[in-house]
């Protein structure tokens, strides 16, 4: 019974907690740093979403191998591997948009003198 | 059984994210949300997904707290030398 | 959010759309099929692990729709099980079925992907574009160091080398493999203080692979009639010559992302004066 | 299904030689503008080939493999007339840059414009759910870059807000594709569009919220528009130029495909499965979008702030417009797109001309302008006009199509009468302030020499507006045959992309 529900809902809400967690700091925070940890958090929530709807219980790895057999009786029985490939994407994504971020907020430090957001608004010009 | 591992595995990950919220100091901020990801990328692991485990590990986990660690430092730098 | 707003409103707010956001999740993952109710024999993604348009196209006559009229892309090949070292011909011969759907059947998103690591290694290099600056005087890293990262960086270029050439093989590929290697720049960078690496090397290297891709890509539009098309024979799968052009694509991928990665973490590395004149 | 795998010339030919600029940068930074320039006129010549010589409706096979196994890209009219105009301005604004963009990294900027526009028509042209998400961050994080690029450091805070905005907004809507793939196991929009109601309500509501939401951030509609002003007015007038003329028109293509293709019964007027009406959603925030926009772009003393805001609620009526769901509605909204991008576009050229003349940025700065140099008052003011809606001029037609569309579809869509007509009255009073300003001669000044090349640019822009006020149907054949694609989608689109889904 225990196990039945961890199965079908520990990843989902791990995920979720992951993105609720990352979303909250992303919005409240004041440091740009806090703010870009944040949207990694999400970044990591969605993928672990991404995977958790494409794998069931007595799934197998999506790769042939001499011993991993992935059709049964012409039943697919490996783990989707459709939304495992769209997460490599989204994870090479998440990293282009981190460096970027990053680079924009070492340039405000350098303008601005600060990782505040509050003080960077206050700033006229 | 494994389910409970990953239980536990998923309870670690939601403690360090809450710890990377909460952390006042940027540095350790930055280094749990490198083990937030290092704990994803084992959870892949027992999600079949051995090519999106390698990936997170060596992108999400590695480079990209690298980069940020490189970035954090180019901040500082500019911190202390505004206090000389 | 503006500035005069006070912490706790913001806060509150903030946990509200998050609350909103969860709840919702919560309606949609119970409307979900989840856990052991997942069926990867519903979705489109069994015609990839298949192998076989032929067959799939009969699992999708017997299924409830679209077949009518539709040919297979390759009817040449019958449908047996596949077996690993033995099954040739194949529609796409990758044993790495992830492989095969980022690289060939989706393989327009990964050129994308590229374009987005690339795009965003350059925009990283045009912000911090400028005069470097002299660097102040810093420790030295001692010479086990020095001499260490370099032993190390020649491991790890292999290492790399060999996940991404058997991307099509064994979990991994071009975007770890790229990654691996840049990890290893990053330790020459760590090694030595002011340590460079040949910057005309590396961009002319940055654009000769992402260009290949592309290049592969158009040989595919003129010599089967479509872009990012498959016009090598798919081997034996299981083999290391398998799978035609996705172990040429991966190796492009593992070289860009590499050189990207690598010129991302040289221009955060080096510090920079601006200059507009 | 036509099949026109050629086409796929309009991603492959930008990429190959974004990738070789560096290249070309060795040689020269000038030869990097060059190769800009005459690539995206490559994509402008052979789009307009494609919509004059009427080739769509038609898809491109990537990869060898059938639409619902692997990718394709879909050439109807919109995408047709669309990626023409992407491309058109693009070119348009790559001749403005090679004349304002002299100083900095040149040749990376290169690089982020030319896979900025291409990426824009790639949103276009897509027609895969998961392929449109890819597209979309090319054209953002080229678009961050670009925003942040310029000496002042205000561009830096408008595109870090920028940035946080649309990656949420993009993670969004990733989480929104994967909820509906769990249903439906399938990427394909057009496959999606014809089984969306095999789905469960709760959860396509929820994902049908996610998605909108993510989409809206590009499409600047009203809780997710807060980066708009910022960002505009930080960064170099060709960037505001192309982010108002270029990502704009990508982000509501994207947003209204989506809403009205996918989640849209076919018939006359689009009404949405689930178990909220998607498009009254959207109404209702395009029409908040439009009178936040313009009361804010009414107090502004800036001009680039002033002509940001104008976008937004110019971006607010667009969407209106659409979510009106009739044939008429979503003709006065591709028209209105049109003109907006050309119109929008042209003005942030002619700030950029002035502000590098050493004319400021207010509106008081502009006093006398038409004694400085008549020939950028004059196609400001033309500007002014196609923006409000002024008989002649090309904004008049469309603005008067989505009165004749709201009146048509009666019920409490009569609002948008009176929301059209209270935009005119504002706009008018922001834009004639402007104009008489400039008009006005009682300040002396020095006369203001006109570039050449930016002059280029400028007046073509000015003249198609005109050409499009005096003869609408250049642009009116090709929105009508669009707005009967989107609100028409299993006749249209669906059985264009996959012939035999029908069969169901």
């Amino acid at each position: 019974m225990m196990q039945v529900f961890l199965q079908n809902w520990i990843y989902l809400i791990g995920a979720i907690s992951l993105f609720g967690i990352g979303l909250y700091i992303t919005l409240t925070d004041e440091n740009i740093f806090k703010i870009i940890v944040g949207l990694n958090i999400i970044e990591s929530g969605t993928n672990l979403f991404m995977i958790a709807i494409a794998w069931h219980p007595k799934a197998v790895m999506p790769i042939y191998t001499a011993t991993n057999h992935l059709v049964v009786n012409g039943k697919v029985v490996s783990a989707d591997p459709l939304p495992q490939s769209l997460v490599l994407t989204a994870i090479v994504i998440g990293l282009g948009t981190t460096a970027l971020a990053l680079t924009i907020a070492v340039k405000i430090f350098e303008k601005y003198g600060t990782l505040d957001v509050r003080k960077i608004k206050e700033a006229k010009r | 059984m494994i389910i409970y591992v990953a239980t536990l595995v998923v309870i670690v990950v939601i403690a360090l994210a809450l710890i990377a919220v909460f952390s006042k100091k940027l540095l350790s901020s930055i280094i749990s949300m490198g083990f937030v990801s290092l704990g994803v990328s084992g959870l892949f692991f027992f999600l079949q997904a051995p090519d999106v485990a390698i990936t997170e590990a060596a992108i999400g986990a590695g480079l990209s707290t690298a980069i940020f660690v490189i970035a954090l430092k180019k901040v500082k730098k500019g911190e202390s030398a505004d206090e000389e | 959010m503006r500035n005069d707003t006070p912490e706790l409103v913001k806060k509150i707010t903030a946990l509200f759309v998050v609350a909103i956001l969860l709840a919702g999740f919560f309606v949609a993952f119970k409307e979900m099929p989840k856990g052991p109710s997942v069926n990867v024999n519903q979705r489109v993604s069994r015609l990839y692990v298949l192998k076989n348009v032929q067959t799939a196209t009969k699992l999708m006559k017997s299924g409830n729709f679209f077949t009518k009229g539709m040919k297979p892309l390759r009817s040449d090949v019958p449908y047996t099980p596949i077996v690993f070292g033995k099954s040739s011909n194949l529609e796409d011969g990758a044993a790495n079925v992830v492989t095969s759907i980022v690289v060939d059947y989706r393989g327009f998103d990964t050129l994308g992907e590229v374009t987005v690591l690339f795009l965003a290694a350059t925009g990283v290099a045009m912000l911090l574009f400028g005069k470097e600056k002299k660097r102040k005087k810093k420790t030295e890293p001692s010479l086990i160091m020095y001499v260490g990262t370099r032993i190390a960086f020649a491991v790890i270029f292999l290492f790399g080398i060999y996940i991404f050439v058997h991307g099509h093989l064994t979990p991994g590929g071009g975007f770890p493999g790229g990654a691996v290697i840049a990890s290893g720049i990053l330790g020459l960078f760590l090694g030595k203080n002011g340590y460079e690496p040949n910057h005309l090397g590396l961009k002319v290297f940055e654009s000769l692979s992402g260009m290949a891709f592309v290049i592969i890509g158009l040989t595919g539009l003129f010599s089967v009639k479509s872009f990012l098309a498959n016009f090598l024979p798919t081997g034996t799968i299981g083999d290391l010559y398998s799978a035609g052009f996705i172990a040429l694509i991966y190796i492009a991928i593992g070289m860009k992302v590499g050189a990207e990665l690598s010129a991302v973490v040289n221009s955060m590395i080096v510090d920079t004066e601006e200059e507009w004149s | 299904m036509n099949i026109f795998n050629n086409a796929a010339l309009l991603i492959g030919v930008p990429l190959l030689f974004a990738f070789s600029i560096p290249l070309f940068g060795l040689i020269s930074k000038e030869l990097a503008k060059w190769v800009t320039l005459l690539t995206i006129g490559f994509n402008a010549t052979f789009s307009l080939y494609i919509l004059l010589t009427h080739k769509f409706p038609t898809i491109v096979v990537m990869g060898n493999w059938l639409p619902p196994f692997g990718e394709n890209l879909y050439i109807g009219p919109v995408a047709a007339l669309l990626v023409s105009l992407i491309s058109v301005i693009g070119l348009l604004i790559a001749i403005y840059n090679l004349w304002a963009v002299k100083r900095g990294d040149v040749i990376r900027f290169s690089i982020l414009f030319l896979m900025f526009t291409a990426g824009a028509s790639g949103i276009v042209l897509t027609g895969d759910i998961f392929n449109l998400f890819i597209f979309m961050e090319i054209t953002g994080i080229s678009s961050y870059a670009l925003a942040a690029f310029g000496p002042e450091r205000r561009a830096l805070g408008g595109a870090f807000k920028f940035l946080v905005v649309s990656s949420i907004g993009s993670t969004l809507y990733l989480m929104g594709v994967t909820l509906i793939y769990t249903q439906l196991g399938t990427l394909n929009i057009a496959e999606i569009a014809a089984r969306i109601n095999q789905t469960t309500p709760g959860l396509l509501t929820f994902a049908g919220i996610l998605i909108i939401s993510g989409l809206a951030v590009e499409a600047e509609l009203f809780p997710f528009n807060g980066w708009v002003p910022d960002t505009y007015t930080g960064a170099i007038n060709g960037v505001s130029a192309s982010l108002s003329g270029i990502a704009a028109v990508s982000a509501v293509y994207a947003l209204f495909r989506i809403a009205m293709t996918v989640f849209g019964k076919s018939g006359t007027y689009v009404t949405t499965y689930g178990k909220i009406d998607l498009m009254a959603v959207i109404a209702i925030l395009a029409a908040t979008t439009v009178v936040i926009g313009e009361l804010s772009a009414l107090s502004q003393k800036n001009v680039k702030k002033m002509l940001a805001y104008s976008s937004m609620a110019q971006m607010g009526l667009i969407a209106v417009a659409f979510s009106i769901g009739s044939e008429l509605g979503v003709y006065g909204g591709i028209f209105q797109l049109v003109n907006h991008s050309i119109a929008k576009a042209m003005l942030f050229l002619i700030v950029g001309v002035l502000v590098a003349a050493g004319v400021g940025e207010n509106i008081d700065d502009f006093r006398g302008l038409w004694k400085r140099n008549p020939f950028l008052a004059l196609t400001f003011s033309v500007g002014a006009f196609s923006m409000l809606g002024f008989p002649l001029f090309g904004g008049f037609w469309s603005k008067f199509s989505i009165v004749a569309a709201s009146v048509q579809r009666g019920g409490w869509y009569d609002f948008i009468i009176g929301l059209v007509l209270f935009a005119s009255v504002v706009e008018a009073f922001y834009y004639l302030r402007i104009v008489a300003y400039m008009f006005s001669s009682d300040v002396e000044a020095p006369k203001i020499k006109t570039p050449m090349i930016p002059a280029i640019p400028i007046f073509i822009l000015a003249v198609s507006i005109v050409a499009i006020g005096v003869f609408p149907q250049i642009v009116g054949n090709f929105s009508t045959q669009a707005a009967n694609e989107f609100t028409h989608k299993m006749s249209e689109y669906v059985l264009n992309v996959i012939p035999t889904i029908a069969a169901h």
